[in-house]
């Protein structure tokens, strides 16, 4: 894996977008006169509201922990089906493809319960 | 034995220093923080020491199982993330508090 | 640097063409504006950007010079550093993982090998998938930073959209995997030449009306793939996180100017990383179809009585042509799609992912497995 | 030479953003230094040749695990922290002396150990096993020898996904309220 050529272009974005930055901050140039109501945040408009913390829904949350678990589960998948055609030419299919299958039943009770429970409502 | 420059040849004990310097990294963070999120983080960062010192050894001892336990220490703390989580968040939506002392008072 | 070539003269070539690859991606950003915007006219009969240049060509300048007059803005309430960082990591995952997608065949000159590519990475899905899903990040850097709530709000629906899709869009790889055993995008374009063939149930079954491409084997994964891509590059009709109606203009609300541009760097890299994917997986990447790369090398060389290295140089480049029609196609069907169809609901679109997509594509694979294995296993 | 220049630099990297992780007083800046991290600990481990394992560590650690650290940091608005760091000199100094000892043990356990395998791999010449083709033997290996691990874990990931969900439910909803 050409891992320094990876870091390398890395860098070098990295300084391409600071450049860019510091270019368009260069000759952008700043405004004579400023105001308080032009350093506020957008909020179409009228007057901004104090409390930022408002009502987030906490189903963000549960559906990124639900994308871990599944992801992981999905993840095992990969040397499965990389190996899975050798698997079967050295012999081992029945036994590979078995286990496989009962994993795949426990992630597909896994996605039933999750629908059924009603825990990827959006409402 | 041949002498061997420490800062031009890598060897496994390079790889095991630095896992054990990130996993006194993470040690210090959950005795000194008191913030429960960066508690479980640090705890993440010593579970990434280990996976690194597991694949140094799978590497520099020519097995492929000490990749396998990688995997499975993976699986474990990413399902430790998310109960760790899911509890701190549920304190806090009761309590509004993060406090790792807080969590002393809590009783029954 | 490991794997950059071996020589002083290879590396520099290999380090060069790096960059080339990530000024190339830069520069077509432009040009898919251009296209989408007159592109986007012609849909609605409208005419687009006409007056400045042949065909509104040089627009794209005049935006660029509109872009750098712009002062340069952060909201008192934002986080400085965030709001800064956010849009130069937007560059980074993208143009990194459409770095290991092959775009033409090696060029061979003398002993020197040059891999059309930035570089070779032997797990490349896997790869392309864990750097791009480092996206997430810019998005909710850029929310927070903006200290808004309509750019926080824009960021977490955008970050769970992200995730949602990834699931739906790596579990319809597993087929794709299963199909050509390997990680490798190269072996995955070298198994998809000439004419339909597969062995199996003892024999061998020849289509020779139907290219060896993917999308025959695995046409419910190649719905899925695309869908989901859709989705991974938040554009219409996934384009929830800047949903105009509700969120101003999502986690983009407070950039301006250049910034905001490199996020739509960001953006076209993604749209550009799945059409270059899809071709790769179900297109045949590179390849002509019906045709071999060595059937290729050989009918140059005879038809225009090329020599070796000359056969090489110009079969890169047909096979470059190739590649360009087909992720340009590609792009297309991605801006026609969103001037044609309207956009979804928010909770429409996570039950599209989680309740839809998610099982078919775990449908899509265990049907594979089971075609593979009894394909192994019976003979008629 | 280029490997060893990779790893000072993977090695400082870690090292540097690891330190930020306990060190930044912001939990959000934490977590994505402890995104950097995880992503040197990634470039580490193709250093060592598991390409595999590398990228599931982009996908899982970095693309999964952290984000969901820092959508639940800026979910919560938790930057108003009350105190980062815990209080008190003497049990401070005990914590810190604590983690320096253990780190001076680990360090002189490995320095130990590695000689004690040098040795034995001088006597014993490990027999040949091939590992370049990496994935292939690991799912090899995952799939004939561990397919009982491989099965808890699937079990173990749908406890703990009926478990959150039932978490996020306790006390009312699954809706924040104010």
């Amino acid at each position: 894996m050409p891992l320094g050529g990876i870091i390398f272009i890395t860098l070098f974005i990295g300084v391409f977008g600071v450049i860019l930055i510091y270019l368009a901050r260069w000759t952008g140039g700043r405004a004579k006169r400023t105001s308080a109501a032009k350093m506020e945040i957008y909020e179409c408009g009228i007057p901004e509201q104090e409390k930022k913390d408002t009502k987030i829904s906490v189903k963000f949350y549960l559906t990124a922990i639900l994308f871990i678990l599944f992801d992981i589960e999905i993840i095992f998948m990969y040397p499965w089906a990389v190996g899975f055609r050798e698997f079967i030419h050295s012999g081992a299919g029945p036994f590979v493809f078995g286990s496989m299958i009962i994993f795949l039943a426990i992630f597909i009770f896994g996605l039933w319960w999750e629908i059924k429970s009603k825990a990827l409502e959006w409402d | 034995m041949p002498e061997t420059n420490i800062l031009t040849t890598i060897g496994l004990e390079h790889y095991l220093v630095l896992s054990a310097v990130l996993f006194s990294m993470g040690m210090a963070g959950v005795l000194l923080r008191r913030n429960l999120i960066v508690l479980l983080m640090s705890i993440e960062l010593m579970l990434n020491a280990v996976n690194i010192s597991f694949v140094a050894f799978s590497k520099f001892n020519n097995n492929i199982e000490g990749q396998i336990m990688v995997f499975f220490v993976m699986t474990i703390a990413a399902a430790e993330a998310a109960v760790g989580l899911a509890l701190a968040v549920s304190i806090f939506k009761r309590f509004k508090e993060v406090n790792i002392r807080f969590f002393e008072h809590l009783k029954g | 640097m490991m794997n950059m070539g071996t020589t002083p003269f290879e590396i520099t070539i290999n380090v060069i063409k790096t960059i080339l690859v990530f000024l190339m991606m830069v520069q077509l950003v432009p040009i898919l504006v251009w296209v989408e915007r007159r592109g986007s006219a012609f849909i609605q009969n409208r005419f687009g950007p006409n007056r400045i240049g042949p065909l509104g060509l040089l627009q794209l300048l005049a935006d660029a010079v509109k872009f750098l007059t712009k002062e340069d803005f952060v909201p008192d309430k934002g986080n400085k550093y965030l709001f800064y960082a956010a849009p130069i990591f937007a560059l980074i995952p993208a143009s990194i993982a459409y770095m290991a997608i092959p775009m033409s065949t090696p060029l061979i000159v003398g002993d020197s090998k040059f891999l059309i590519q930035g570089f070779e990475v032997n797990v490349g899905i896997v790869f392309i998938l864990g750097v791009s899903s480092l996206a997430a990040y810019t998005i909710l850097m850029a929310g927070w930073g903006s200290g808004s709530k309509f750019a926080l709000m824009g960021a977490m629906r955008a970050a769970a959209q992200i995730v949602s899709y990834e699931l739906a869009l790596g579990l319809s790889i597993v087929g794709v995997i299963m199909t050509y055993g390997t990680f490798n995008l190269s072996d995955m374009i070298a198994a998809q030449q000439g004419a339909l063939t597969f062995t199996g149930f003892g024999s061998t079954f020849t289509a020779h009306f139907l290219p060896n491409w993917g999308i025959f084997y695995q046409p419910l994964g190649a719905l899925i793939f695309f869908a989901s891509a859709f989705a991974e590059s938040n554009r219409l009709p996934f384009d929830l996180a800047e949903g105009e109606a509700e969120l101003v203009a999502g986690f983009h609300t407070e950039y301006g100017g250049f910034k905001m541009l490199m996020f739509f760097i960001g953006e076209y890299g993604h749209m550009m990383i799945a059409s270059g994917l899809f071709a790769t997986f179900f297109l045949g990447g590179y390849n002509i179809p019906y045709t071999t790369v060595q059937g290729v090398h050989d009918w140059l060389m005879t038809t225009f009585g090329l020599s070796v290295d000359g056969a090489n140089i110009a079969n890169t480049v047909v096979h470059f042509l190739m590649y360009n029609v087909k992720f340009l196609i590609l792009l297309w069907i991605f801006i026609h799609v969103r001037w044609t169809l309207p956009r979804f609901r928010y909770d429409q679109l996570m039950d599209l992912g989680w309740k839809t997509m998610l099982p078919w594509a775990l449908a899509n694979t265990i049907l594979t497995s089971i075609v593979i294995f009894a394909a192994s296993q019976f003979a008629f | 030479m280029t490997d060893a220049i990779l790893f000072w630099f993977l090695a400082l990297v870690t090292v540097c953003a690891g330190l930020s992780v306990i060190l930044m007083s912001n939990p959000i800046y934490s977590a994505l230094s402890l995104a950097m991290t995880m992503v040197g600990v990634s470039a580490l481990f193709v250093t060592l040749g598991a390409y595999f394992i590398a990228g599931v560590q982009l996908i899982v650690y970095a693309g999964a695990v952290m984000v969901l650290f820092v959508m639940v940091l800026m979910l919560f608005d938790l930057k108003h922290e009350i105190q980062a760091f815990t209080r008190g000199k003497i049990t401070g100094a005990i914590k810190i002396a604590s983690v320096g000892i253990l780190a001076g043990l680990v360090v002189g356990a490995i320095t130990l150990g590695t000689k004690a395998i040098e040795a034995a791999k001088a006597t014993e010449a490990v027999a040949g096993k091939t590992y370049d083709n990496n994935t292939m033997s690991l799912a090899q290996n995952l799939f004939l020898q561990n397919v009982f691990g491989f099965e808890a874990l699937g079990v173990l990931l749908l406890v703990i996904a009926v478990g959150t969900v039932a978490l996020s439910r306790s006390r009312g909803g699954t809706h924040a309220r104010d």
